[in-house]
């Protein structure tokens, strides 16, 4: 399987192996169809998770990474990307409707966008919040001043 | 003023305030029967919740007073002295009278419910027609208050209301006229009908109950099973009319918050209450009088004669005498702790209080029996029939506590598909089968 | 006050479901505003009704408000300060959330538990599983309207609760393992506790199901009611209880044994329809099949030791990790990287009710306002571990 | 028994029944003017009383303001309330709804004029209450049997409208 992609898709795409867990790095353009292709012609049909990792000092500031498992294989398998900040993904929700809430998290804790995700805002912060808090130039203890100042009338915003 | 006092105790009489118009007398009993129902309904919260608690291995109240028995009282007075809140959007005319309306319909119901042949404020000949419409008014008052409250949850709460009340008199109406349907049919007994009468029944809540004496059987065995069946849909139908469970759908506080009461505190809430319990007490008075047989003690023709009459004089006095040696089982089953000496006190207290009323009672009838005494008689007459009405309205009062211990709450949709389509089309089988039955037999 | 009403409206104007044209009678669609304060959303879930009458057109879940970032905390805490932080997460099963990090680290750190701790490990585990599922049964009974089974679930799950305090010394948040085993022995007379736990809960369980399985009423309200299919369910990434009540025969204890379940001899529940009813029917065989692990467990406990060697300062090596454990709540995965130093570089919890309650909205398209109440309960969230 | 009927609560209920009446149609908000409706049907029911009909009073009790009355109202609660608060109140058709209100007092004057001859001058012999509900069977069931199952076809003609009319919605 892995040499079949690798012939077709060259040096876009490696697969690495820790800890006896099997992942791909793909490039940033290859993001739909690559893993429309795990779920069509290789039975991944349960996107687990969908997450991210922030970088700060690399170039490529962001891995964003879809965990993916399939029932018939029963085998687990991680696909894994690099974007720079500002750049977005196509969105994976007409491959996995779960996707929905899972990048809706990923872009509410790094702002990260999803192009063509159905309703891309933030779940679990408040809608008007600035910053994204799992970014590591994210303080632990920072917060949004403006917001609690506003919201919930507490004047240190803390 | 004695003579007067006779005059209504003498059951010959058989007269109630209303047919003898004297109003003083109808005024003392409204007010004895408002006064009784007040205690009722704080008993019954009482015993809700200690019922309640014991089908789920818990106590229940157990602080105020020894066994929670304060407990109603100090609900009252916290209720009474909550703040008032009126929502500032809420429309403030309907909110103010909406728990009015309820109140009003629960309590006026029982001007005619019949506790004894003369014991009833009156003898309307539309009696039970009025007991129905009136407690029908009673879902105004859920109506309005649910809308009056300008919110979205007692607004639902009150649709439910509306749609579940309306769908469920119908069915619970047709029942009510295929018991009244066997007061037209003179014969004894089980299946009897008898042709000498002119056919003619009554409405009449006295009646009903007189016509269940003649026929020496109670509506709920006459033509088994048809009564039966009419019986068991009006016993569902008077939980779904009072909103309790399994049809405590307007009120549903796991979907609805609180239902048409959410935005209700205090005085306004308790009155809310005060007209539920009231209006259960009212509907299961009715279910009693029109197939229990109302003021009726067991067997009164079977075991008939002045021995079994003696014997069963003393239920009464035996059932206080029985509840009052659970208050000294209680007193004896009390922690020794000095902490709890005040409770143990007064739960001993309670027992003498009882065991005292039992007293009485017990003595009345063995006095009349001894003495044979008109008043006397006419005193032990008065009390077995409050005794037997009051009895048979209890059990429906516990059966109610048992269901919402026991079941789910019905969904909206499914309580409306049996209302239409399950009980409507029996009741009115069983009506058009009982009335075939009464002409044919 | 003013910020809540714009919230609510531009949650709702993402409603963009389709309404009929009513030229005649138009019977207003109501917009109804469900937590976060109610009674029945399991905490401090918010969803908003689009409501046609009763009907439910529509809902969106507003969540976050226990948001604690437990995740951003993580990155801030060495690998060991940060084990008591994932018991607040499913607080009703804080054991299971305990396991999964802690074999997490493992994984990362190559080094294997003793058989003895995985045997506690396991024990501990299934019976916080029936606790979890032991409160589930209780509060969903209570949202559709049957109050009493909730005493008998609160009473019989106290008697789990008192073997964990005696074991670990608390109740509901036990930070009962560390990494590479156990740091507590059992306290003498642990097994004969834990075994008359299994003869004691056995009948309750008959018990609640006397109340409830044959209940007409609750059949009523629960058989196709919340249907999720196979497909849908695993187009959601939904998993547990509600995978196995679709049909889909899938346990990770059976698919990728960790711990020693591959030991045990148990069975996995499925269902048929995907309904409210088979969701609770799962639920109740899988309490009797944590039993069976239970009694297997406590039988085999092997003597030995209880903590694996680990270096007292945990530097895993560079590198990441997913792990998932079966909670009771369905696929609880830790993804952990790690730079090399003593804190985890990025801790990832993928959590199972917040990835199930997904499925709300597609699952009470076109039920009633009282189908939504069974629908959060049969999900079984909750939302310290939705808002993490 | 002594007569109820005293000229002191004729008055009482008809001034009930006129002033419901009245804030039926001049209360903006259709929730009030329904509750204004049910005071004035629950008036007529107590002249029914007063006119020894005490079966008429039960039924009218509650059919109208328990059962009509309550669906009444939910229909108006599931009504956008708003929209009808803003609309004009009257539709502004003076000249034959004055000629409509005209015709109506003309004849009720007409019937007052004419009373002493429509009507013999001897006190109606008051009804016996007991038998009341009788009577009305009786002639229901017996003199106006047709008009009875005219009246109950007519109805079922308009259940069937209705359950036809909510049908297309669906």
């Amino acid at each position: 399987m892995v040499e079949k992609y690798k012939r077709h898709y060259g040096s876009g795409l490696d697969a690495l192996t820790y800890l006896g867990q099997n992942y791909f790095t793909v490039d940033r353009s290859l993001i739909p169809d690559f893993l429309k292709l795990l779920r069509d012609d290789e039975q991944f049909d349960y996107c687990v998770d969908i997450t991210a990792v922030h970088y700060p000092k690399r170039e490529k500031q962001f891995d964003v990474i879809w965990i993916l498992y399939s029932f018939a294989r029963n085998e687990r398998i991680r696909v894994k990307t690099q974007i720079s900040d500002g750049e977005s993904l196509a969105s994976a929700v007409p491959i996995w409707a779960t996707a929905n809430w899972l990048e809706r998290e990923v872009y509410d804790m790094f702002g990260i966008k999803f192009d063509g995700h159905p309703n891309l805002k933030r779940i679990l912060l408040p809608d008007g919040w600035h910053g994204f808090p799992l970014r590591k130039d994210y303080g632990i203890l920072q917060q949004d001043k403006e917001w609690v100042q506003i919201n919930l009338g507490i004047e240190s915003g803390q | 003023m004695l003579e007067s006092l006779k005059s209504f105790l003498e059951p010959s009489v058989a007269r109630t305030p209303g047919e003898a118009n004297n109003q003083l007398w109808a005024l003392i009993y409204v007010l004895i029967i408002f006064a009784g129902v007040s205690v009722a309904v704080m008993a019954m919260n009482w015993l809700e919740r200690k019922a309640l608690a014991h089908f789920q291995v818990r106590l229940g109240p157990m602080r105020v007073g020894p066994h929670g028995l304060l407990q109603p009282i100090a609900d009252a007075v916290k209720l009474l002295i909550k703040e008032d809140i009126i929502p500032s959007e809420a429309d403030k005319f309907v909110f103010w009278i909406a728990p009015l309306i309820g109140l009003l319909a629960a309590f006026t119901v029982y001007t005619v419910v019949p506790f004894g042949p003369s014991q009833a404020v009156s003898d309307m000949n539309i009696g039970i027609l009025f007991m129905l419409g009136v407690s029908s008014l009673a879902v105004l008052g859920v109506v309005m208050a649910g809308w009056a409250s300008n919110s979205h949850y007692p607004l639902i709460g009150a649709l439910r209301s509306s749609a579940q009340m309306v769908s469920y008199e119908v069915a619970m109406g047709l029942a009510v006229v295929s018991a009244i349907l066997m007061t037209s049919l003179h014969g004894m007994g089980l299946y009897g009908v008898s042709k000498l009468s002119d056919g003619t029944g009554t409405l009449s809540m006295i009646g009903i109950v007189q016509a269940q004496q003649e026929q020496h059987v109670w509506f709920l065995f006459k033509f088994f099973p048809l009564g039966l069946i009419a019986f068991v849909i009006f016993a569902i139908a008077m939980i779904a009319e009072t909103n309790r469970a399994p049809f405590d759908l307007p009120e549903a506080e796991s979907e609805l918050t609180a239902g048409f009461h959410t935005e209700y505190s205090g005085l306004r809430w308790s009155l809310f209450m005060l007209a539920e319990y009231a209006a259960m007490i009212a509907v299961s008075s009715i279910a009693v009088t029109l197939w229990l047989g109302g003021w009726l003690r067991p067997f009164p023709n079977l075991l008939a004669g002045s021995a079994w009459d003696f014997i069963f004089a003393l239920f009464p006095g035996l059932t206080f005498l029985g509840l009052g040696a659970v208050a000294f089982l209680g007193t004896a089953r009390m922690p020794k702790h000095p902490y709890f000496k005040i409770q143990t006190i007064g739960l001993a207290g309670f027992g003498v209080v009882l065991a005292g009323i039992g007293i009485i009672l017990l003595a009345i009838p063995i006095a009349a029996k001894v003495s044979n005494h008109t008043l006397l008689n006419a005193a032990t007459t008065t009390l077995l029939n409050v005794y037997w009405f009051v009895a048979k309205v209890a059990v429906f009062m516990y059966l109610y506590i048992w269901y919402r211990a026991t079941w789910p709450r019905y969904r909206f949709d499914q309580l409306m598909r049996m209302g239409w389509k399950v009980m409507l089309p029996i009741s009115l089988g069983v009506l058009i089968v009982t009335a075939i039955v009464g002409v044919l037999l | 006050m003013n910020e809540a009403k714009n919230d609510l409206t531009n949650a709702v104007s993402n409603l963009d479901f389709e309404t009929p044209e009513r030229p005649y009678l138009d019977s207003n669609e109501l917009i109804i505003n469900m937590g976060p304060q109610h009674p029945a959303t399991h905490g401090v879930l918010r969803v908003i009704l689009k409501l046609d009458g009763e009907k439910v057109l529509g809902t969106e879940c507003v969540i976050g408000y226990l948001h604690r970032g437990v995740e951003k905390i993580a990155e801030n805490r060495t690998y060991t300060m940060f084990n008591p932080y994932v018991d607040r997460m499913d607080y009703v099963a804080a054991v299971s959330n305990g396991l999964g990090y802690c074999q997490a680290v493992e994984k990362l750190l190559a080094v294997e538990a003793p058989p003895r701790a995985n045997y506690i490990r396991v024990i501990l585990t299934e019976l916080n599983r029936i606790a979890s599922h032991q409160l589930w049964l209780g509060t969903h009974a209570l949202d559709i309207g049957a109050m009493t089974p909730l005493f008998y679930t609160f009473r019989d799950r106290e008697e789990i609760l008192k073997i964990f305090e005696k074991y670990c010394g608390a109740r509901l948040t036990t930070h009962a393992f560390r990494i590479g085993g156990l740091q507590y022995e059992t306290y003498a007379g642990f097994e004969k506790d834990v075994k008359n736990f299994v003869a004691f809960v056995r009948p309750k369980i008959d018990e609640y199901e006397e109340l409830l399985t044959g209940n007409r009423i609750w059949i009523e309200r629960t058989k196709n009611v919340g249907v999720i299919s196979a497909k849908d369910a695993i187009a959601l990434g939904v998993t547990g209880p509600v995978l196995r009540a679709s049909g889909v025969k899938w346990d990770l204890r059976k698919a990728q044994p960790y711990a020693n379940y591959s030991e045990f001899d148990f069975d996995i529940p499925t269902g048929e329809n995907g309904d409210t009813y088979d969701r609770y029917i799962v639920r109740m065989i899988e309490m009797r099949q944590s039993l069976r692990i239970i009694e297997q467990a406590v039988a085999g406990i092997p003597e030995g030791p209880i903590m694996a060697k680990v270096p007292k300062v945990i530097k895993p090596a560079v590198g990441e990790i997913y792990h998932s454990i079966e909670a009771p709540k369905g696929e609880l995965g830790y993804f952990i990287v790690s730079d090399g130093s003593t804190q985890p570089y990025r801790v990832r919890v993928r959590p199972p009710s917040f990835v199930n309650l997904q499925a709300l909205d597609i699952m009470v398209q076109g039920m009633l306002v009282a189908d939504v109440v069974a629908v959060i309960g049969t999900l079984d969230i909750v939302l310290g571990e939705v808002d993490r | 028994m002594t007569p109820v009927a005293t000229p002191f609560f004729f008055y009482m209920l008809s001034g009930f029944a006129i002033l419901g009446g009245l804030l039926v149609i001049t209360r903006k908000n259709a929730v009030h003017s329904a509750l204004a409706l049910i005071v004035t049907l629950l008036a007529v029911a107590g002249l029914y009383l007063m006119l020894y009909a005490p079966f008429v009073a039960g039924v009218q009790i509650i059919v109208y303001a328990g059962g009509i009355m309550v669906l009444f109202l939910f229909v108006i609660m599931l009504v956008s309330l708003e929209r009808t608060v803003k609309e004009r109140q009257f539709n502004r058709i003076w000249p034959i709804g004055l000629l409509a209100s005209c015709a109506l007092l003309a004849l009720f004057l007409g019937v007052l004029a004419k009373g002493k001859t429509l009507f013999e001058g001897r006190p109606i012999p008051p009804l016996t209450e007991s038998n009341n509900t009788q009577q009305i069977g009786l002639m229901l069931y017996g003199n106006y049997m047709f008009a009875f199952e005219i009246a109950s076809l007519l109805l079922l003609v308009a259940i069937l409208g209705a359950v036809i009319m909510a049908k297309k919605r669906i």
